[in-house]
């Protein structure tokens, strides 16, 4: 088992034709993803990578392939429009990788999105792989084990780091998201810590979050509401100036909820092991799962 | 993005906002004629991207037009230290100019995005003129919110709720509410990530002003907004990260310490930072290289770690995702080529194309220590960075 | 018993200092409504009909009056506004009287209220009146008489004839509730047949009908799949002429859907008792009603 | 309200829809001037606000500008008879006069709000050209839909799902799903009730064209669009239907009965109607008098029975609601004291205020029927207008 994505999804990428949709698109199939089409405007009828159909709409591929997720690379500027389209077409799991999204357009997709039961993940995030299934993103398949962690992070390369040292300690993953670094993403800590609690295959989970906004001490009343697997955390940003935006456009601690040492500290309450140094996420991981047998 | 307080007015005044009259100087002769045009008298306003003007002295009030020549000679040209600005300060190169207004009451007003909502919210307090974040974290009831459903848009309902919420009379309520309307208009239109007005003003004879604007803009949405863009004013930022920008390197802000850090992803270049601090040392600044494939992006990153005194050594991290490993290190191959990188460089490589990315840097034969993870990679950085 | 309204209903006018608002406020009160308040922007603070208070918005008249059901008289251009203001404060009933609000307000009005709960009744409608407990319309109060039947019709004086006709034959109402002539009513036949199922006080319905659209054809299905009150239904004209617009904005014969004689032929599908004239409504309820017993 | 063909292409031009060349003709000798202007050869099209004027020989090519003048010399001046207008027709006052265009392939495209969806639909079909009723009813699958969701406008991917649906090639796809745009926007902007592009041209030299265009609004908004309003041409309605309207008497259709009937409310009018009817007579027209407690309008009203030699009889049933009774009895005594009221008026009175208009009626020793309940007032109209 795992979440959002598994052996059987039928993945669909939009704008699969440009430079970083085609490179991730072989990425995809060569890990075993099941890639059963491609869309692109204009160049419905053609194939590419040995065989995967091009289509002009998602809703004719989604007709014609039966697609349920859907992986985007479209330019920011046309991407909000590429998430009502997944949307629309009847996409359950839809992934938006582009970066640079403006927030308004965002504002629509989810006042558009809110209430049919859709699964938005991003934008400007890594996107989500359940190890030796299916990967639905931008990751290196090859750092993944599959196992029996959740990861959830609101940062790509950093989660690298994470899964990297869970790997090398031999702890696998169920699945691994990048919910993004927007200030809207279309899903949230809480999101996914209600689909690993329902996961069986997830036993613990990694949540890496950072500074700005106050999706973190979000998860941490949800944990402490009744969350039962262990929960390992690791706030990005304590070193951060305050004010100034850190590259994601919600990384900027305007608040007094934004400072990572808030919400560690609320983590912390809740019951999670927060790892003060990213690079001792994955040995805080191994004390919590030693600790559990 | 931001803009000066001055254009702030002009566009709400495009979008029908009553501001007050006035116009901008640059030089002290301009002041004093623009302050004849207002009647004699006026308020000098310092142009620059900062809040706290006021208690800085950044803002006077002129009597004559040879007062405010005088005021505009002992402002232009310095540079204007407030609470919210470094130590440095910003450079005060133009000065708004304006009409006196007798505020009889004046209330806060401003529009963002709420992302728990996940829609655009308007904010007011009666409580105008004042820090906003001081009434919020003091007396939160004070401050009233109703949210823009996107379905909709703006209805004349929410600004009528405001308006009369913050006590106002018909006549004052009326023409807030409308001036609410105009703000959220504007906000969309111009996506906007902050739109305020502090204070709004009821002047003695009963009118509503904007006695003080400002805008931030999403720097997402420029693209559609060539007319904002090109009212960025870059002698208000820093300049090594106006050289960054001009350079293609976005996601580049300078703090104070030695170890130049050039990182792919914004998460994993915070956590690159907070890890230089747990290993003694001190960042340089925050460099995400971003996703784009680009070595032109990481040779000029080399430029700003050189053209930085700053910057006693560099730290490389890199875990390929969308960015790949190779065309990194072609850049770092490339910095190399073209200029003598005279501090060292610790390097650490991980993720996509990364074989690949490792035989083109020893192919190279450059002179950098390798690091195996990125704790290694901060504790040789902060090392290199002490000279040994 | 009733639906929507009943003696325990508090009954706020939006635009209750106006011409029409003050003529009907004081027959709703006379009527008996409990009637707590009146909204009109700038007059907050005054009162009207010896002790209502009113209010500058709806927001604070629910807040100190608790109201829970709202009549709109306001002017069109400002009507999809009030309604959404209504809607905003929390009000669970809204009834909008105001004729001639443009179509595009409305679509956003129902993109508003969609899934929030909050039952729109019009606009361009008469209202509704649980006889003997509440009324919040404009219809005359004295015609109608407590009873068992509801009442629901797209035509407001067509309806006062319908009631007219079962009072004198001493058929009470439940609830006669006017859904309006407008093509995107609040509510429609289907969403009042609902309510007067579960409502243990109506025994039977009366539908008016009337060309155009096809809420009679949808009620009709809706009948069929397990209704089980009698309905008697009328349905107004049968003799107009097709592509013209008879007043009300709904009433217009464009698709095949539209006719009189075709809605009147799926209601008697789905075993309801249509009166071939309006002046026999009230004699085919009373034949219904006697063959129940 | 509808406008002309070439009001609407104006629209459209203006919301940046590509229209043909052409002008508007009101004389022979300017439909040959423009006919020269475009290169020597046109088509003629009457414009009246009917469809179906080609089968009826209201659209003529002119292949020169002597047989465009000609050709205009026939049009101009007549009534066009179509499958849509009465048998009287409507009058060709003017004739869009515009270039001849070489359609490879035809379209339907239109925009209405979808009464069960709540929100505006846009429909298309590759079946353009010919009746898009023909076509819902034997091949529905041929007709494609996307609604617009008000909390998102519209949107790229849906004119794309359109066009590309209809089997369009890349570029024709791309400039019809940003026509579909622009027509959307113009469909919001103005509030139209219509918005209708048929056949929406592919021409040979690859170009998308709205070679037939058609707009209707929304009667309700017109007040916020004060430009649409000033376009309706009253010459293409029934003169009884404008003078009416001229009244202030809107909700008023002239059918062919002798009945004349004056009703408060659109449904219990048709009841009225319908109830004549049943008892072997035949309407006049419809006539809801609404809402608005106005006595003039009740006058106006008489004045259009009196000017309508087919009534032979007037029929007068209220039951007041918001519509007050002694408000409009009050109007039918007025209308006897203006003029000579020739013929029988049968009264029925019930509802808000009934006492008040019965003691007014009683007082003014007004000669009229009195009916008892609206099936009384029927019968007796009926037998009325018989001259019984």
């Amino acid at each position: 088992m795992s979440i959002l994505i598994d052996r059987n999804t039928r993945l669909l990428i939009q704008g699969i034709t440009g430079e970083e949709g085609s490179f991730h698109a072989e990425r995809c199939l060569k890990y075993g993803t099941k890639l059963v089409a491609g869309v692109t405007p204009g160049k419905g009828g053609t194939k590419v990578l040995n065989g995967v159909p091009v289509f002009d709409t998602v809703d004719r591929a989604v007709r014609e392939t039966e697609a349920n997720a859907s992986l985007i690379f479209v330019p920011a500027p046309c991407a909000a429009d590429a998430i009502l389209e997944a949307s629309d077409a009847g996409i359950g799991v839809v992934i938006c990788i582009t970066e640079g999204i403006p927030i308004l357009d965002m504002v629509k997709v989810h006042r558009h999105i809110a209430g049919t039961g859709i699964r938005l993940i991003g934008p400007n995030c890594p996107g989500v792989i359940s190890p030796g299934q299916c990967l639905a993103g931008i990751m290196s398949g090859d750092i993944h084990l599959p196992g029996n962690v959740g990861v959830v992070s609101r940062s790509g390369t950093l989660t690298y780091e994470t899964v990297a040292q869970l790997t090398q300690l031999g702890i696998g993953q169920s699945t691994c998201v990048g919910i993004g670094g927007d200030p809207l993403p279309g899903s949230t800590f809480v999101d996914m810590l209600k689909l690993f609690d329902r996961d069986t295959d997830t036993k613990a989970v990694v949540l890496i979050g950072e500074i700005g906004g106050s999706l973190e001490q979000d998860a941490a009343a949800y944990i402490k509401a009744g969350f039962k697997k262990p929960v390992v955390a690791y706030l990005a940003g304590g070193t951060a100036p305050s004010g100034r935006r850190m590259g994601h456009a919600g990384a900027i601690i305007s608040g007094a909820s934004g400072r990572a040492q808030d919400k560690a500290a609320a983590l912390s309450a809740a019951g999670v092991a927060v790892s003060p140094s990213p690079a001792t996420i994955g040995e805080t991981m191994k004390k919590v799962l030693d600790g559990l047998q | 993005m931001k803009v000066h307080e001055y254009q702030a007015k002009a566009l709400m005044a495009q979008f029908g906002i009553p501001t007050p009259h006035g116009e901008v100087a640059a030089t002290p002769a301009e002041a004093a004629a623009i302050t004849g045009r207002l009647g004699g008298r006026s308020v000098l306003k310092a142009q620059v991207y900062a809040g706290g003007r006021g208690k800085a002295g950044g803002i006077k009030v002129a009597n004559s037009p040879k007062e405010a020549e005088s005021l505009a000679r002992q402002l232009l040209g310095t540079r204007l230290v407030t609470h919210q600005t470094t130590p440095e300060g910003l450079p005060v190169q133009k000065l708004l100019v304006e009409q006196t207004i007798d505020i009889h009451d004046q209330a806060y007003l401003s529009i963002v995005v709420d992302s728990s909502a996940r829609m655009p919210v308007i904010m007011a307090s009666a409580a105008g003129g004042i820090e906003i974040e001081e009434v919020a974290s003091k007396s939160p009831e004070k401050i009233l919110k109703v949210h823009v459903d996107p379905a909709t848009g703006f209805q004349t309902y929410l600004g009528q709720k405001l308006a009369y919420g913050m006590g106002m009379d018909k006549e004052s309520a009326r023409a807030t509410a409308a001036l609410i309307g105009n703000l959220y208009r504007l906000f969309e239109a111009k996506d906007c990530s902050l739109a305020e007005i502090n204070p709004l003003a009821v002047t003695n004879s009963g009118k509503i002003l904007a006695v003080d604007a400002k805008l931030n803009f999403d720097d997402n949405a420029l693209f559609r907004h060539k007319d904002i863009e090109a009212l960025h004013d870059t002698a208000q930022e820093d300049p090594r990260e106006v050289q960054a920008e001009a350079w293609g390197v976005k996601n580049y802000v300078k703090v104070d310490g030695s170890i130049g850090c050039m990182v792919n992803g914004a998460g994993l270049a915070m956590a690159v930072m907070d890890l230089i601090t747990l290993s003694g040392g001190r960042p340089a600044n925050f460099l995400d290289i971003g996703t784009a494939n680009n070595p032109d992006r990481v040779v000029n990153s080399f430029k700003i770690f050189l053209s930085d005194p700053d910057v006693k050594a560099i730290l490389v991290n890199i875990f390929g995702g969308i960015a790949r490993v190779d065309v990194i290190t072609r850049g770092i191959v490339e910095a190399h080529k073209q200029m003598k990188v005279n501090v060292p460089a610790v390097i650490r490589l991980a993720g996509t194309n990364v074989e690949e990315g490792k035989r083109i840097l020893k192919e190279s034969n450059l002179k950098y220590i390798e690091a195996s993870d990125f704790r290694d990679a901060a504790v040789k950085a902060v090392r290199a960075a002490r000279g040994g």
